[in-house]
């Protein structure tokens, strides 16, 4: 009892998704076999500007990145409510719009708190 | 069955030849534009008007060493760019560039696009752990900070549109646009979806992970020949998709006054003609501009572009739920825009002229006056 | 996998969230081959240490084993972009000790050769630092103009950057019969692409936001670190050595120095640009009272200065030049050591970075408007 | 296609999570691990709906709201597992005792 | 006058060459050089005064962009390196790296008297007395510096020769 | 913002302007009288001789020292057609090392080297462009007739009569 | 139907060797990555399920945002640290753990499951209409929640920000 449509729609997205996927892994093979292939030692090294890189350790990068990632996480959710939210507040009932502006409000003050507590400012 | 699904093979095969196509062409133009805008001739040299330009660059790069490091992880390395190309494709999927002309209309197509073009951002991230080089890592960070960051108000200025024409499915949205297009109704989701599409891309002045004077290529520093050129397409494509996405959101897409909107050679060239404008405009922008810093771009997203696309959404409900007119809301969205920019004129000191701490100073003739 | 993590950190530094970043010698905005270890935290950079001798050519030890008239030459390599006022010091050094007259003429179209070179070396600038700020398009402007300019060289000096024309005593010969007008032409052009570039980046927000406040010097640390030139101007420090001790002619004429007030990127951006233009009335000046006259003291082709040692101060687009000349009545110098302006600049670039962003440290590089000819020599 | 075969399904993810939780040491693992487990609930939930009758959307919302809590609990987990990191050099859950301070 | 022809760069064989020599034919060899010479993205690096130069060869006057010659910051990404300026001792060892670096096929530029063979600092005990020292150089392009229509010849040069060692290769397969 | 604003006037403007590129191998941007291209020997027409004496004066002082001149007697001297006693054998300019600083030329007596126009010298190896003196006399023949060049001497002489006769 | 089941099937070895891969890699970022392959796998189930928007939000949620916070802490934390560390000691009881809960459950399953084969999609308009108006209590508390894990992160990431600048 499928929508109108519905396996098509998304037999078409997968179709895509390999048909790209099939596609560029043709492009590499491709590439493969006509590239000219020589290896040194050097050509290995990471490129850094021409000096040999020095020694580091994956562990360079700050909290701050991840405080972002966070807020992303969170309104992205967001978004999983209000678009559903955006199609149906018309024609649902009243109380549906006052709904969202309480959510709205109370996410809202996440990002007020955030301003305020000084992680929106990158350091 | 069987030949639905061949049909639908046939359609994206369609898809990804129009799409290299139309990659080339932007190819040509971003550099034969660049070059006008810099007073140069832009490619010459390889065919006529330098057309073939592209195709020679594509064919290069295809017979070039695709390096593989050992220094690298290879897994990682090796379908990063897929990571990054693949969604970008299959949003196309359901991007209509005429009424009838698009793979298969999705009902939830506004949302289907934004999930698939999140998922970009883990091919970016990934492709920057994965060269094990530090302007990498720095570049696939910034890429993530930044990509991150500006997703949301570009869901929420996306968002506004869904009100707007109370659906998500595009060709609905275009359709219901052919009184007023939504750039007038709507200016500030406009100058919203605009900004933080241009940061999605990664284009002047948002290519702080790319920003080739600062980290010499970001996230794509170790990437040579055919793996780099999967990621210059997906950056193409998706710039293509961006500009795609203005003209169907705000501008009506294939509809113009006065053209019938359901003849598809019309339509499309309708389209084209306007996205190719908009592309310009990028491009334009990217001749033009320096670069932002990380912070200043983080704090435009969030202290700026965010709590805008919420007044957005406040404003698009309260007038369709009160049933406003719908010049009550351009000027709402006017008014909030130029409130906007005179506030940001005046926290960085420029408004309404920019302070000139320089001046001249000539001991022979008494003081100095001012420069 | 290759296990990538070379072991790197002990126990005990753990909280270390710090990694290196290497810039440069080949990196799109070290502006030559100035080499940067960046110690980043996050985007942060909390230590600098810079590497200079990448272009180290051994130019003053070369000059110990050439004649006089050979170094010029030698001079003209030094700061490349600079290169008439790099001949005009030496050139100065040696008559000073030699004692030897330069022709009115000659001193005019020295003066306006070098400030011309002035304008290029700062339209160089201009461009560069739009490139390190992210812009692609003014640097198209500034070479247009540059180019102008190098067409006039070639025009007056025979070459568009080694000119070898200033010479001691004078300059080479002299200028063409249209140049006058060639000239006049060109600082009507050059004012008119200077405002253009001027509108095209110098008050955009962004640019502001990036340059504005960034990479403060103080007067004082200025002074201290012996910076010169718009480094030091744009501080608020009214030196110039044109002002200060003029020398060639340059009491007879009426310009003004920018100085800056906050001492931050913009300002030493933005002090050039003015600089520009009051280069360009330098010019006006100097064409208009330009006598007729030889341009050149004939000299012996191989001289011999007596023995002694002279000191001689200018004023280079980057700042002060100094040429340090000891001579034992040979052929040859005995020594020759240059001031190079924009090494001193340079020695503040440590203090500038510290607690700064990673796409600062380019925007403040670029701003210090190194040469690495003459800062590695 | 029966509601059995994405019960199955589900429970074998639900034991494989169960497996990663039980089997791993660390914290960002068995919070992948964890992950696993919610999905199979989920799958579990949408199933129901699905060949519920009538046709119900409590499943889906329920389910909504699981991924919901799923991104919170991550959000927050993260922060606590980088803070662990940050204060003990280590995110093994073994190593790590709090006691210890 | 003495001609010798330099050998310079070699474009290593692709996996297709060494498998099967046959299917290589002239014509797609000369296909391939045909697309690599009408795009070859120079690494954007700069020694001494001859980069000023190069840089003005970039600009609008002269404009590589209309032979699709546009620089890449990044070695893995350029094709040929255009070695401008004095090679000192120093930064011979980050050079080669550099050079190394780069994918196959690639090709280097000398360009101005100090990247030839030392030019006016050939007695200066720290430079190197010509980049083909460290490194092969297909093109050498005399001047100090040279002008930018001489770097626009020397690259033109190149072009020539990627075409006429293609055509060899092809004659050979 | 209006500073934004500004820029994208600026680019726009530019944008229907003409360019100013020079289409390099189609057309070639002016070159300056006095451009100093690489070093050239002239060729004497009157005599049918380089003017070249092969005194090694410019040998001496090219601070490259990319130059080397061996002298001979000269035959036509001998045969009383030309007045030079000496003539130079063998020349050799390097022109890959010289850095066209034009010494050469400014301490050479006799007219005989000039600072051409050439400069499109690239070479696939690093010696093709040590050019004798054939070669050196080809481009110097090339540039006289290009420019109508005469010695300095000569034209001094010239001009000096012509004062004269006014 | 036997199309379905095929692509059930595909489906469910997608996400089944994912999440096995999940839990058995050594490399942490390959488990992350692996995750992402078995939440699209599910995300597919869901399309399978007539699930629309639970499978957009699955890709939404679960594919972007959750695998990019999750990669960041791998990022910020020493990957080679992960690496080098081995599975508890007691993993077999794990496993045996495991195999026990499924055999349980599937047993229970088995016996108990109605045996329903039609499969219903909800409309779109009606998930959103029951979600607001049915569910709006769990829907306002599910904002708080998120409120709170965002205040709680950063609240505990930033504590360790000030230590750090001291
Ligand atoms: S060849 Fe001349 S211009 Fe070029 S780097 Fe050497 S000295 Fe400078
Ligand atoms: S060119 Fe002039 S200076 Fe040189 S050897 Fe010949 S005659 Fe003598
Ligand atoms: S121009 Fe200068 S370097 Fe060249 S040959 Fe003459 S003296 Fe030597």
């Amino acid at each position: 009892m499928a929508p109108e449509g519905f396996t098509l729609n998304y037999t078409a997205v997968v179709i895509a998704g390999i048909v790209g996927f099939v596609g560029m892994a043709i492009m590499f093979a491709a590439s493969f076999i006509l590239s000219p292939k020589k290896r040194t030692p050097l050509k290995d090294m990471p490129y850094e500007c021409g000096i040999p890189p020095a020694p580091y350790s994956w562990s360079q990068l700050h909290m701050r990145y991840y405080i972002f990632a966070i807020l992303f996480l969170i309104f992205d959710v967001e978004a999983v409510f209000l678009f559903p939210w955006a199609v149906v507040f018309l024609t649902s009932i009243d109380a549906v719009f006052y709904e969202m502006l309480l959510f709205i409000a109370i996410l809202f003050f996440g990002i007020i708190y955030s301003w305020k507590k000084g992680v929106l400012q990158w350091k | 069955m069987l030949l639905d699904v061949a049909l639908l093979v046939a359609l994206s095969l369609t898809l990804l030849t129009a799409l290299s196509v139309v990659v080339l062409s932007l190819v040509w133009i971003e550099r034969k534009f660049l070059g006008r805008i810099q007073m140069r001739m832009g490619p010459m040299h390889v065919g006529p008007f330098g057309l073939l330009q592209p195709v020679a660059d594509a064919i290069k790069l295809m017979a070039k060493e695709d390096l593989l490091s050992s220094w690298v992880d290879r897994v990682i390395y090796w379908v990063a760019p897929l990571v990054v190309f693949v969604p970008v494709l299959m949003i196309w999927v359901t991007i209509p560039v005429a009424r009838d002309l698009v793979i298969r209309n999705l009902d939830l197509g506004l949302f289907y696009i934004i999930a698939f073009s999140v998922l970009s951002i883990v091919g970016l991230v990934a492709a920057g752990w994965a060269s094990s080089n530090k302007y990498a890592v720095l570049g696939g960070f910034r890429a993530a900070a930044q990509l991150v960051s500006y997703e949301i108000p570009l869901i929420l200025a996306v968002l506004g549109v869904a009100m707007l024409a109370q659906s998500m499915n595009l060709v609905q949205v275009v359709n219901e646009q052919n009184v007023w297009v939504y750039a007038l109704i709507q200016p500030l989701g406009l100058v919203i979806f605009f900004i933080a599409g241009l940061a999605e891309l990664g284009r002047t002045p948002f290519d702080i992970h790319p920003a080739e004077s600062e980290v010499v290529g970001g996230p794509f520093v170790e990437y040579s020949g055919a793996h780099w050129s999967v990621f210059f397409l997906a950056e193409y494509i998706n710039t293509f998709a961006i500009a795609a996405l203005t003209v169907l959101l705000y501008f009506g897409g294939w509809l113009f006054p006065g053209l019938p909107g359901d003849v598809p050679i019309i339509s499309l060239a309708v389209f084209l003609a306007k996205t190719y404008l908009v592309i310009l405009v990028i491009f334009w922008i990217r001749g033009t501009y320096p670069r932002l810093r990380i912070d200043q771009l983080m704090s435009l997203g969030w202290k700026v572009l965010v709590p805008l696309a919420f007044v957005n959404i406040l404003m698009t409900g309260a007038y369709l739920f009160y049933g406003w007119p719908a010049w009550v809301l351009s000027l709402l969205s006017v008014a909030v825009l130029a409130a906007t920019v005179w506030g940001l004129s005046k926290a960085m000191r420029t408004a309404p002229r920019p302070e000139v701490t320089v001046r001249i100073y000539n001991p022979t003739s008494e003081a100095g006056h001012a420069g | 996998m290759v296990d990538v993590s070379v072991e790197s950190q002990s126990e005990g530094q753990l909280d270390t969230v710090q990694m290196l970043v290497n810039m440069g010698p080949q990196h799109p905005s070290t502006h030559g081959v100035f080499r940067m270890v960046l110690m980043v935290d996050g985007e942060r950079i909390v230590d600098v240490e810079p590497h200079i001798g990448y272009l180290h050519r051994g130019s003053e030890k070369l000059c110990e084993g050439e004649i006089y008239a050979q170094i010029v030459t030698l001079f003209d390599r030094l700061d490349y972009i600079s290169n008439l006022n790099n001949e005009m010091a030496f050139c100065r050094a040696v008559e000073k000790l030699m004692s030897l007259e330069v022709p009115e003429r000659a001193e005019y179209v020295r003066v306006i050769l070098c400030e011309l070179n002035r304008v290029a070396s700062h339209l160089l600038f201009f461009g560069t630092f739009g490139i390190d700020a992210g812009a692609m398009t003014p640097i198209m402007y500034a070479f247009r103009d540059r180019e102008k300019i190098q067409s006039m060289f070639e025009a007056v000096t025979g070459a568009r950057m080694m000119h070898n024309y200033i010479r001691i005593g004078g300059v080479k010969n002299d200028v063409p019969d249209d140049f006058r007008q060639r000239m006049t032409a060109l600082i009507g052009e050059l004012r008119q692409g200077i405002d253009e570039a001027d509108r095209l980046l110098s008050f955009g927000e962004i640019f502001l936001a990036r340059s504005k406040g960034i990479g403060v010097i103080a007067p004082e640390r200025a002074i201290a670190y012996g910076a010169s030139g718009p480094t030091l101007r744009a501080s608020g420090v009214p030196m110039d050595v044109r002002k200060d001790a003029p020398y060639s002619i340059y009491d007879r004429f009426d310009f003004g120095i920018p100085i800056g007030e906050k001492g931050d990127s913009w300002d030493r951006f933005y002090v050039r640009v003015e600089e520009m233009r009051q280069s360009l009335s330098i010019i006006e000046q100097a064409l208009r009272d330009m006598p007729e006259g030889p341009t050149i003291t004939p000299t012996r082709l191989v001289l011999r200065p007596p023995q002694g040692e002279v000191y001689v101060r200018g004023e280079n687009p980057r700042g002060e030049i100094g040429v340090y000349l000891v001579s034992n009545g040979a052929d040859r110098p005995y020594r020759v050591k240059v001031r190079p302006p924009s090494f001193c600049n340079l020695m503040a670039i440590r203090e500038l970075l510290l607690n700064t962003y990673v796409a600062d440290a380019v925007v403040i590089l670029g701003s210090l408007d190194i040469v690495l000819g003459e800062v590695d020599r | 296609m029966t509601l059995l075969h994405f019960q199955l399904l589900g429970a074998a993810l639900f034991s494989i999570g169960v497996y990663g939780v039980l089997a791993r040491r660390s914290a960002v693992l068995i919070l992948l691990a964890l992950e696993l487990m919610l999905n199979a609930v989920n799958v579990n939930l949408i199933a129901y709906a699905a060949y519920g009758t009538p046709a119900d959307s409590t499943g889906q919302i329920i389910a909504i709201f699981v991924i919901t809590v799923a991104a919170a609990e991550v959000g927050l987990a993260m922060a606590i597992i980088l803070r662990l990191f940050r204060d003990r050099g280590s995110v093994d859950l073994d190593e790590v005792d709090l006691m210890k301070g | 006058m003495e001609v010798t022809l330099g050998s310079g760069n070699q474009e290593p064989r692709s996996i297709l060459n060494r498998a099967a020599p046959g299917i290589v034919t002239a014509r797609s060899e000369e296909l391939i050089a045909l697309a690599r010479k009408s795009s070859l993205w120079p690494m954007t690096f700069g020694l001494a005064c001859c980069a000023i130069e190069m840089m003005s060869t970039y600009m609008a006057h002269h404009d590589l962009d209309r032979f699709g010659i546009v620089p890449w910051p990044s070695a893995r990404q350029s094709d040929v390196m255009i070695v401008a300026g004095t090679v000192v001792k120093k930064m011979a060892e980050p050079i080669k790296i550099l050079y190394e670096q780069m994918p196959e096929p690639k090709w280097v530029i000398a360009m101005g008297s100090c990247a030839t063979n030392g030019g006016p600092y050939y007695r200066s005990y720290s430079v190197v007395m010509g980049v083909d020292h460290i490194i092969p150089v297909d093109v050498y392009v005399p001047g100090c510096p040279p002008r930018p229509e001489a770097l626009l010849d020397g690259i033109l040069k190149l072009q020539d020769k990627i075409m006429q060692d293609a055509r060899e290769r092809g004659r050979k397969a | 913002m209006l500073g934004n604003l500004k820029g994208l006037l600026v680019t726009f403007a530019t944008m229907i302007r003409k360019p100013v590129t020079y289409q390099y191998p189609k057309e070639h941007k002016p070159i300056e009288d006095r451009y100093m291209g690489f070093p050239v020997l002239m060729w004497d027409e009157k005599v049918e001789e380089p003017y070249c004496t092969g005194c090694m004066v410019c040998v001496r002082y090219c601070p490259t020292q990319c130059m080397t001149a061996v002298m001979k007697d000269n035959p036509l001297h001998a045969d009383g057609k030309s007045s030079r006693r000496k003539i130079v054998d063998t020349f050799e300019i390097n022109l890959g090392r010289c850095i066209v600083c034009g010494i050469c030329v400014d301490v050479c007596n006799f007219d005989a080297i000039e600072m051409s126009h050439e400069h499109e010298l690239s070479k696939y190896a690093r010696n093709d462009n040590r050019s004798d003196l054939g070669r050196l006399l080809e481009m110097g023949w090339a540039y006289q007739q290009e420019t109508g060049w005469r010695p300095a001497k000569e034209k001094a002489a010239e001009e000096a009569t012509a004062e004269a006769e006014n | 139907m036997s199309l379905s089941l095929a692509v059930f099937y595909l489906l469910s070895a997608v996400c089944l060797a994912g999440a096995i891969g999940v839990v058995v890699s050594r490399n942490v970022v390959y488990a992350a990555l692996l995750l992402l392959v078995t939440l699209m796998g599910v995300a597919g189930l869901y399309l399978l399920l007539l699930a629309e928007f639970l499978a957009l939000v699955q890709v939404l949620i679960y594919g972007g945002a959750i695998t990019i916070v999750i990669l960041f802490v791998i990022m910020l934390t020493r990957v080679h640290e992960f690496r080098a560390m081995r599975d508890n000691p007691q993993w077999p009881l794990a496993l045996v753990t495991a195999l026990g809960v499924f055999a349980l459950l599937a047993i229970a399953l088995v016996n108990g499951a109605p045996d329903e084969t039609v499969r219903r999609g909800v409309s779109f308009s009606r998930l959103g209409d029951s979600l607001f108006a049915q569910w709006a209590v769990p829907f306002e508390v599910a904002s708080l929640v998120l409120l709170v894990a965002l205040i709680g992160a950063i609240v505990i990431a930033r504590e360790r920000e000030e230590g750090e600048e001291e």
